[in-house]
């Protein structure tokens, strides 16, 4: 299986998924340049976290244009896996691949810290190797991490099931219904805070993130066994 | 030449953190008289003249970039000023 | 501004212009000779930054001597961007610190944004790749509005500029003492990797070459910041103030990214970053580093505003620019490499054979100096130097503190913001970023790993300016020492040093007395250390309205790990544990928390330290450390035993801890006796243990979570859960921030 | 009941880093038109009428918290509104 890191300019937990997906899952992973026309050759795509351009005006806003996000949304379509980050959620949510929209954090700092998350639907292709509701420990890093939608949207998302991740406990950024990560409808696309990537060894202090890289890689090699 | 400024408001329905931080604030410096503050942006573009409207073009440009009308309004004023 | 209304040299010298830039009678008259003409507006200016104590080390100079500065493992020491130190196998790590305390006192968040910026530009205009920032901060008491809003910008500027550009800021420390109230501290250190072949110096060499810029455009900010940093804050400092200096990350990750690829080809030569004296210092230097001369076309370089003058762009401190040095012939090579990150390298200017640096403008010559006299051969002066009067008196003075609740002390001592958790100001820093950081902020050092190998990195800053406010020697040497600590508390082998001098106005000889003392004190703590001083940064006049900061000068310090099995943290681990202190308290309390506590002020005599011991003990500690027989290290610092044991028992979950002490109790508990430990010990090494190490058996680890002291008299002395520390502890600072005042 | 108006802008010698990016990607849009963009901050305040003149109130606050002098300017508009 082959995965994608798309980097933008201001990009940097590139490396972190990268890293992520080569050293501790042992998968097929390349960079994929902002400009790129095509992402034919990915069996799933990993938008991740940092400051595309500088995140200035609001974050993922200038990115959401980049040439890529064309490659994007044709593979968003296809059905394969796409997974945004932090950035990469704040991507997809300006881009409309995601419905809503994130503000700054309640407490208008930037925070970075471990927290609980609840696994609310374990049954998608990014978490189908958790327990439903089992929490796990992921770290957050984000400054606009405090997701909104309007009622209807959020009715939509608790209906279809949409709501992957919420925050366990303590809410860190004041996120509407302590959501913490969404999907689409379809259940292709996901958008999360937590970076699951930063928790896929014991020297980084949980490997609780591995599971979800591994749910994508079981989806996978299902749907191969099946069409093959 | 055009002087457009352009205001960019969380829609008011919308929860606003920083306005609510800056009100905070501004009790604690004894502002008591201060009942609500909603914080946005105000940008200041110049933009040459061309064959396209004016108006379309910022609208556009807010549509599109300067606002994300998930959560924002925008409204804008156009100038018109002789370059200098 | 046109070029008209400039003062014309003759106007320069007989109104004595050149003083308001900074420069003396004599200053002005050496550059009459040196010139052999009287130097025009530009060519003043650009002497007058060049010549600031920020660029020239003028009165420093003789100071630094001192530092021992090689060592085997040293690759580069000071003089470059940063110091650079080999790690084996191919890799070395760069490192540096930076002080940016002027222009955070005017505006904390550019002001400090700005600081990391430029130390991350030192450190890859080396080739390195920075890996990890650090900080260290300086306020006054957090009571007053307006030191707790440089507080939460400084904190906030750091964190919007080391977060966007990418780079973990994994560790720091922050001190707050009124010393500081006017005129706080902020100094950043970056730490990069380095592959040996990819070392870069700035240097302009090769006749003929290729100057060129990137980065952002030439503004008019920061025009004589230098200078600006160079002397003292005063009411009439809003006035002088240079446009405030605005960061742009963004354009500092694209910098960065596209440096690292550029150093990888040999189409360059030379690469600085246009730090203080921008354009000035960065062509100057490079130029006379290589004995060669330095020619720019001021009309080619990009400028953000119009109608600059040749003056305000070579004095101009924008950020985020680079100088570069490239073969002729190869310049679309390097311009392809920046495009691809949407940046323009432009030409500028070429090397030239003649140890000129000359300024075309317009087409005239707007400045011609040679560029030995701006760099090398600028002058330096030996101050007087005088001990204080203060020094003497303390150094007689007996202290010996009286406690009547030991708990209750506790408490406050761990309440007191300078030894009270700094999570509310870590956790606004992405520690993480990069997933290489092994050990987050909160134990002593910070551990990064390297990929690809088992090593890691340990890395800290330290300096307790108290001790070396009474007595300078005193507390430079313990200033290396615990940083040393920390490192070896860590699992590191201490390094090298990097350094950043905070002192108040070096004129007055009571203030150079300070600096000198210190110098040797640190310098007789790296000899006997093994640590050289690579790198480091001078900050003089730090006064407000005449009064000078406490002497502080921060020790940077990079210690290597050889296997990421040796990373050690100060938590305790497992219940059952055995729990050893390595030294003995005597009563020490000059200069103490206790002392701040209970009398408000700070005085008497810093305690003493002997470096042979300090040296013994930490290579114990460390043999036992990669042993595998030790489970937590943990330095004893400000608040004493007491303290530090409550620090090792609220970062264990769950655990707790009981010991016996003998001895009096309050030296026990709270004195700030140097050179010491808390260990923990797996009871199946205790033999190993015992046989590599002298120290002593005090108690143990437990499974109830209460911090529990007793005296060998069967007193009960101290009975807390932990969960009540912890509280207090973490709480301190946002309370303090929270509450009005 | 006052509604106010308040827009800080950054000094103009000032580098705006926000402006600088919006106007590359506005390009990158096409719309080249665009010559400048400076990006500042708009704020609505909802005051109560209290002893102290209204206009001292919103110039105090702006002074001390609103607006950072040492790099952004600040004007304000006040209107007097019934209270709803
Ligand atoms: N300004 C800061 N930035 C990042 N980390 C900090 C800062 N200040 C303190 N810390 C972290 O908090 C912990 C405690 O700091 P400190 O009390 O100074 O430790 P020590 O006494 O061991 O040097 C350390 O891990 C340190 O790195
Ligand atoms: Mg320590």
């Amino acid at each position: 299986m082959k995965f994608a890191v798309v980097v933008f300019p201001g990009s940097n937990c590139d490396v972190d998924m990268y890293h992520a997906i080569k050293d501790e899952l042992g998968e097929e992973v390349e960079y994929v340049w902002h400009d790129a026309e095509s992402l034919d050759e990915f069996d799933a795509i990993l938008l991740p976290g940092g400051f595309s351009y500088g995140d200035y005006l609001r974050s993922g806003a200038i990115a959401r244009f980049a040439n890529v996000m064309k490659a994007i949304r044709k593979a968003a379509e296809e059905g394969k896996p796409i997974l945004g980050v932090c950035n990469g959620f704040q991507i997809l949510l300006e881009a409309g691949l995601l419905p809503g929209a994130m503000r700054r954090n309640h407490s208008l700092t930037f925070i970075c810290r471990s927290v609980a998350l609840r696994v609310e639907n374990n049954e998608t292709m990014f978490t189908s190797m958790y327990e439903q509701g089992e929490v796990i420990t992921i770290p957050i890093a984000h400054g606009e991490g405090n997701y909104y939608c309007d009622e209807k949207t959020l009715n939509q998302l608790i209906q279809n099931k949409q709501i992957v991740f919420r925050y366990e406990g303590e809410n860190p950024n004041g996120s509407l219904e302590k959501i913490a990560g969404i999907m689409n409808e379809k259940g292709n696309v996901l958008g999360m805070m937590p970076h699951p990537e930063r928790a896929v060894h014991e020297l980084l202090g949980s490997t609780d993130g591995l599971k979800l890289f591994q749910s994508i890689v079981k989806y996978w090699r299902e749907a191969h066994v099946v069409t093959a | 030449m055009y002087k457009v400024k352009v205001y960019v408001t969380l829609r008011e329905n919308v929860l606003d953190p920083q306005g609510n931080a800056v009100k905070q604030s501004l009790h604690s410096l004894s502002y008591r008289e201060v009942k609500d503050v909603r914080i946005g942006k105000f940008m200041e573009l110049t933009i040459e003249k061309s064959e396209r409207s004016i108006d379309e073009l910022v609208r556009d440009m807010c549509e599109k970039l300067l606002a994300n009308t998930v959560i924002e309004d925008y409204r804008y004023e156009i100038e018109e000023v002789v370059a200098p | 501004m046109s070029l008209l209304l400039e003062p014309s040299p003759t106007m320069i010298k007989e109104e004595k212009l050149y003083r308001e830039m900074g420069l003396t009678d004599e200053e002005f008259a050496m550059i009459e000779t040196i010139l052999g003409r009287l130097p025009n507006y530009t060519e003043t200016g650009i002497f007058s930054v060049m010549w600031s104590e920020h660029c020239s080390y003028k009165n420093s100079k003789p100071v630094l001597k001192k530092f021992p500065t090689e060592g085997k493992h040293v690759l580069q020491g000071p003089g470059e961007g940063a110091g650079i130190i080999d790690i084996g196998d191919g890799l070395a790590v760069a490192f540096k610190i930076e002080s940016h305390n002027h222009p955070s006192a005017i505006e904390p968040y550019q002001g400090a944004a700005t600081g990391v910026g430029g130390i991350i530009r030192d450190v890859f205009s080396m080739g390195a790749r920075p890996i990890a920032l650090l900080n260290s901060l300086r306020f006054g008491e957090l009571t007053s509005p307006r030191v707790k809003y440089l507080f939460e910008r400084v904190v906030a500027g750091i964190a919007g500029y080391g977060n966007c550009v990418g780079i973990p800021t994994v560790g720091g420390e922050v001190q707050f003492e009124p010393a500081y109230e006017g005129n706080p501290l902020v100094n950043a250190m970056c730490v990069g990797l380095i592959r040996h072949e990819d070392i870069q110096k700035g240097i302009a060499s090769g006749i003929g070459n290729t100057v060129m810029y990137v980065g952002a455009k030439t503004g008019r900010d920061g025009i004589h910041g230098a200078t600006f940093a160079s002397g003292e804050l005063t009411e009439q400092s809003e006035e002088k103030r240079p446009a405030v200096q605005v960061g742009d990350p963004f354009m500092e990750k694209l910098l960065l990214e596209a440096c690292l690829e550029v150093i990888k080809s040999d189409a360059l030569v030379g690469m600085q970053d246009m730090g203080a004296a921008g354009l000035t210092s960065s062509s100057a230097e490079m130029a006379s580093k290589a004995g060669s001369g330095i020619e720019l076309n001021l009309d080619l370089v990009p400028q953000r505003e119009t109608g600059m003058t040749p003056y305000e762009m070579m004095l101009s401190e924008s950020q985020e620019r680079m100088l570069l040095v490239v073969k002729k012939g190869r310049e679309q090579e390097i311009c392809d490499i920046f495009a691809k990150y949407g940046l323009e390298a432009i030409a500028i200017g070429r090397v030239t054979d003649d140890q000129m640096l000359r300024l075309y403008y317009r087409g005239e010559i707007a400045a011609e100096i040679p560029v030995d006299a701006l760099a090398k051969d600028a002058p330096v002066y030996h101050k007087p130097s005088k001990e204080p009067a203060y020094v003497r008196e303390f150094e007689t003075m007996e202290y010996v503190p009286t406690v009547d609740n030991y708990e209750e002390t506790l408490l406050s001592l761990l309440a007191q913001p300078t030894i009270a958790s700094k999570e509310w100001v870590y956790e606004q820093y992405d520690y993480m970023v990069r997933t290489n950081t092994v050990v987050p902020p909160g134990s002593d050092a910070a551990v990064v790993r390297i990929r690809g190998t088992n090593k890691a990195l340990a890395m800290t800053t330290d300096c307790n300016s108290r001790y070396v406010y009474l007595n300078p020697e005193t507390g430079g040497k313990i200033a290396v020492a615990e940083a040393a600590r920390n490192i070896v508390c860590s699992g590191g082998k201490p390094l090298a040093v990097t350094d950043c001098l905070n002192f108040g106005n070096p004129e007055k000889p009571e203030i150079f007395w300070q600096l000198e003392k210190a110098v040797d004190g640190m310098s007789e703590a790296c000899r006997v250390l093994e640590t050289p001083v690579i790198s480091g940064n001078v900050s003089l006049y730090n006064e407000t309205n005449g009064e000078a900061i406490y002497p502080t000068p921060i020790v940077g310090m990079v210690g290597l790990i050889e296997d990421v099995k040796h990373i050690t943290t100060q938590s305790f681990k497992r219940a059952g544990d055995l729990i050893y202190v390595i030294g003995e308290a005597s009563c020490e309390f000059g200069g103490s928390e206790l002392q701040k506590l209970l009398t408000g002020r700070i005085f008497g005599k810093a305690p003493t330290i002997d470096l042979e011991v300090e040296a013994k003990r930490q290579r114990q500690l460390l043999t036992a450390i990669r042993a595998g027989v030790v489970a937590s290290a943990h330095d004893i610092a400000e608040g004493g035993f007491a303290v530090a044991l409550a620090e090792c028992v609220i970062g264990a979950n769950g655990l707790g801890v009981k010991v016996i002490l003998d001895g009096p109790i309050v030296s026990q508990l709270f004195s700030e006796t140097q050179s010491r430990f808390i260990v923990s010990v797996p009871k199946e090494h205790q033999a190993t243990f015992e046989q590599l190490v002298e120290a002593k058996q005090i108690g143990e680890v437990t499974e109830h979570p209460t911090l529990v002291i007793e005296h060998e008299s069967g007193e009960r002395i101290i009975h807390l859960p932990v969960s009540k520390l912890r509280s207090v502890w973490k709480g301190a600072i946002p309370c303090l921030l929270k509450s009005k005042g």
